[in-house]
Parts: C-alpha cells; structure tokens; sequence
C-alpha cells in the first residue's frame, strides 16, 4: 500500500544505490519515477536496486524501470536489481526482462 | 446411501457463487481488490503461488481499467467473480472508452517500451484469458484460473 | 494560493466514493467480506482499533443477513460503502424476510441467552446506527464511524 | 477463517481444559458447540478455556459459550476464560459476559 524509498549515491563506485521497501503499482508507480528521475538527473550512472523488501511490483511499476533504462542504455548504463523475491523474479522472467536488467542474487 | 452424496455433490458442483463489487475509479483502490480476490482465493483452496498470481493479473486488470478505460472520475467500475468447485472466473468490466482488443501486441524485447506489458502477463498468469472491447461503449476481460495442478 | 487550496478540499470533501459489493448467502464469505472492509478501513486511515471494531460490526451484520434473513441460498445480500474523509457509512441490505426492528432488547445479564448480542454490539462498536426493516421486504442496517478520535 | 480445538480432561482437578485457536464465526461456531456438548456430555465439570491464540470470536461464538455456561450452571459450575486478547476482552466486556464468566489473564 505504501512505497519507501532509500537512496544512495557511491562516488568511488559511481553508482546508485538505492533500497525499495513496499508495493509499486498505479498508487505508487509516480513516487519511483519522480526519484528515479530526479537520480539521473543529478548522475547519470549505474544503478543497484536492492529489492530485498519489495513485496510487489506491477505493469506500471516495471514500466517506470524499463524508462529509467532506456535513459542509461543511451550512455551504456544499467540497472542492477538485487535480491528479488520469488514473485517478482517470476514477473521479470515472464516478461522477458530478466534478460534486460541485470540480475543478481535470486 | 455413498451413490447418494455423490449426486448431491454433482449437482451443487454446478451451482456457482457469484461475488461482485463495484469499485471507484482510482488507483488507492487497486489495493483493495487484492486483498478481496486474495481472500476469495484463499478460501476455495488455491495454493500460495496461485493466490499471488490471480492478484496480480486482477491489479494489472483494474489499473487497466482505470488508466485506459475510465476519463471520468464518479465512474465505477465492476468485477464479477463466479466460483465454484473448479475455477474462478473474473470479469472485469469499464464502460470506458474501449479498444481494438484484436490488435494486442507481445511486447518486444529488442525495444523494450514502458507499456504493454499488463495484458501479457495477465496471459501469462492465468489459465484463460478474453477481451471483449468496444470502442466508445467500453471492455470486459475475463480471466479463469482453475484450481488443482497449473496447466 | 493557500486559499484556493483549502476551496479545493472543501468541494472534494462533498463527493463521496462509494463501493459496493454483493454477496453470496453463505457462511463463508462473512471473512472475506471483512478482509475488504479492513482493506478500505486502513486504506482511510483508522487505527488499528478503530478497523477492529468496524470489522466486528460488518460481521455481525453479515451474520444476520445470512442467518435471519435470508432463506433461499441462491439470493445475495448487497453491501454499500460510501467513503469520504471524514467518515464511512456501511449499508448491508438484505431483502429477506424482515423483522420488527422497533422490539430489539437490551442483552438481559441476569438470564444470558444464546442470541440477541449481534446488534447489540455493532451499536456498541459504531458510532450511529439505523435499522429498517420491513416483514417480507428485508432489512437494511446502516452503520457509520467517523475518523478521528471516537466518540 | 479456521478454528482448531484441542480439549483435555484433567481427573484430579476435575477440569476440563481447552486450547482454542484461530477464529469463531458463524463459519466455525457449529465446530465449536458440538466439541463442547460433547465434552459435557461425558464430564460435566468445570472448563478453562485458554485463548491466547484465539484471534477472533462474534455474537454466534459468545452465544455458543452462554448455551454451554448454562448447561455448566445448573450444577453450579462454571466457565473460565484465560488470557483473551484485547479485541476479545473488549468484546466480553461491552456485552456484560465479564460478569458471567470468569476472566483471569487480561
Ligand atoms: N480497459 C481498457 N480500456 C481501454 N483500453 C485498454 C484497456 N485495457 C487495455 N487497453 C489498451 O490496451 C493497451 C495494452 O494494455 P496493457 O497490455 O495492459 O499495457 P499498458 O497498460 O501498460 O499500456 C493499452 O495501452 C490500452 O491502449
Ligand atoms: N437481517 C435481518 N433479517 C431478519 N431479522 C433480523 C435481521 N437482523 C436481526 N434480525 C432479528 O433481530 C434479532 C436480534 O439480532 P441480534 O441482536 O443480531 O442477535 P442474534 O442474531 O444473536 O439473534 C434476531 O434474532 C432476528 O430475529
């Protein structure tokens, strides 16, 4: 029902990373994207985003990643997602988009 | 007297019960509709990973309906759910704008896109999936998901 | 600007969302009716507290739907929730058999019967509550609790 | 959503004793009045009931507990409710059944 976001920006590493706790959907989709963009705006790098308490994830919220993507995919970026749950790693995989993002710790 | 309870149980397997609610046209209540189909789920007897996926494909639907279906705000939209012994099935219907429901493409990997995606995995979630959509008088999607072993 | 604003709230305070949802006559479903009503009671902001004794109060009044007045186990009772930011109102409406709803006793303690706490408690747990009833039309009990501290 | 019972005599004391679990409704009570008339059916003595995992109990549940109460009175014995939650306490004390039964372990 609600989204909490933690952001984190490594400037050895040059990268983003940034902790997801909650549900993304059509309530909450706006709340990513706003902080997503807002990131690239300021770096334009790599992206880890750690899913370890993400419970659910929707169309529209998957949307918002895949825009964030294609931003970084211009400067050979990517987006990391870490620790998925077993229903999120289900969606990405039915979606294709597992071949996409990187994945890591399933 | 077994012979008997038998008919008994034949005979009210094809009698379905029909849930139905009708909800405003706005994102807080997708939520809701989860909870409710999870908890209709949970009592017919579907396992864990069924329950979380007709949850999903119900929010994809809903958020459909909201997104695309649905300009005006005082509208509600509506889900039936008709269970019985062996399935659900769950109509979701908007009197919105509609769409050319035979024109639904795959998504495309090679350029993925930030829409698109909700039908498929509705699709890809459920046993059975049907898009009946008018342009101007609105859609029905109806999708069954069958207890017992996924297909 | 600030002054807009507040015009702004006042007039979305006046428009009510409202969902409903139709239920079949039968045992089972008293528990997902209150799993929803939970789900829009916390999606409002109700304290814990607060949601606990709304979820008691639609249970007893799906309970006497189920078990008073409605015989035919193929007929639903309906349920209306009209939500603002002040408060929400539950109708259950069932048109069953009806009853005089003017004779309703206080729970006698010094000789405790089985029955006739149902009501009782939802007036207990509720802030106002309404009962029409009519022999062979149905009954129609609205309940409402406001937000904010109780009362 | 599903209601579990778990009774046990004790001869010395001459006490029945009840664990009960989960949720008493109007899906449930049925289960739980015949448990009872059943057990008094062979003592008909004293019954602690101990509802620390009880979650949730309704007007049909209460009315189950008065009809066996009743049975209990007419030999002056009696019920005995431990460690009710909050929601349930305040449920027996709203109806009065605090003064009927006895509570211990609020
Ligand atoms: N209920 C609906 N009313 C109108 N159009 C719809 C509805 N559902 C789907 N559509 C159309 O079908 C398209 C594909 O939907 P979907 O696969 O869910 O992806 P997305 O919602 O992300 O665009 C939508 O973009 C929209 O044009
Ligand atoms: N929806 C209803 N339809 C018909 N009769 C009802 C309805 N609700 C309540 N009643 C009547 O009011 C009485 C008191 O109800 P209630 O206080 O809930 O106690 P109980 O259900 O335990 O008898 C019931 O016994 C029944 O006769």
């Amino acid at each position: 029902m609600a989204l909490y976001i933690n952001k984190n920006y490594n400037k050895e590493e040059q990268l983003w990373m940034i902790n997801i706790a909650g549900e993304i959907d059509i309530y909450t989709a706006n709340q990513l994207k706003e902080t997503l963009m807002k990131m690239l705006d300021e770096h334009n790098e790599n992206i880890k985003i750690n899913c370890l308490e993400l419970d659910y994830i929707d169309s529209t919220g998957l949307g918002v990643l895949i825009g964030a993507l294609k931003r970084l995919k211009k400067e050979n970026k990517s987006i990391i997602i870490i620790n998925p749950k077993k229903n999120i790693s289900k969606l990405l995989t039915i979606t294709g988009l597992n071949k996409i993002f990187i994945i890591e710790g399933e | 007297m077994m012979e008997n309870t038998k008919c008994i149980e034949k005979v009210e397997k094809k009698v379905c019960d029909h849930f139905s609610i009708s909800v405003p046209n706005k994102p807080e209540y997708v939520n809701v509709v989860r909870l409710t189909t999870s908890a209709i789920a949970s009592r017919m007897g579907f396992n864990i990973e069924q329950i979380e996926d007709i949850k999903v494909a119900i929010a994809e639907a809903c958020t459909n309906a909201i997104k695309h279906g649905l300009c005006n705000h005082n509208q509600n939209f509506d889900i039936n759910f008709f269970i019985d012994d062996e399935k659900i099935i769950i109509d979701v219907i908007d009197k919105g704008t509609g769409f050319a429901s035979n024109e639904i493409e795959k998504p495309d990997l090679t350029s993925p896109k930030e829409g698109g995606l909700g039908i498929f995995i509705i699709q890809s979630l459920m046993d059975k999936v049907e898009i009946v959509s008018e342009i101007g008088k609105g859609t029905r999607l109806q999708m069954i998901k069958y207890l017992g072993d996924d297909i």
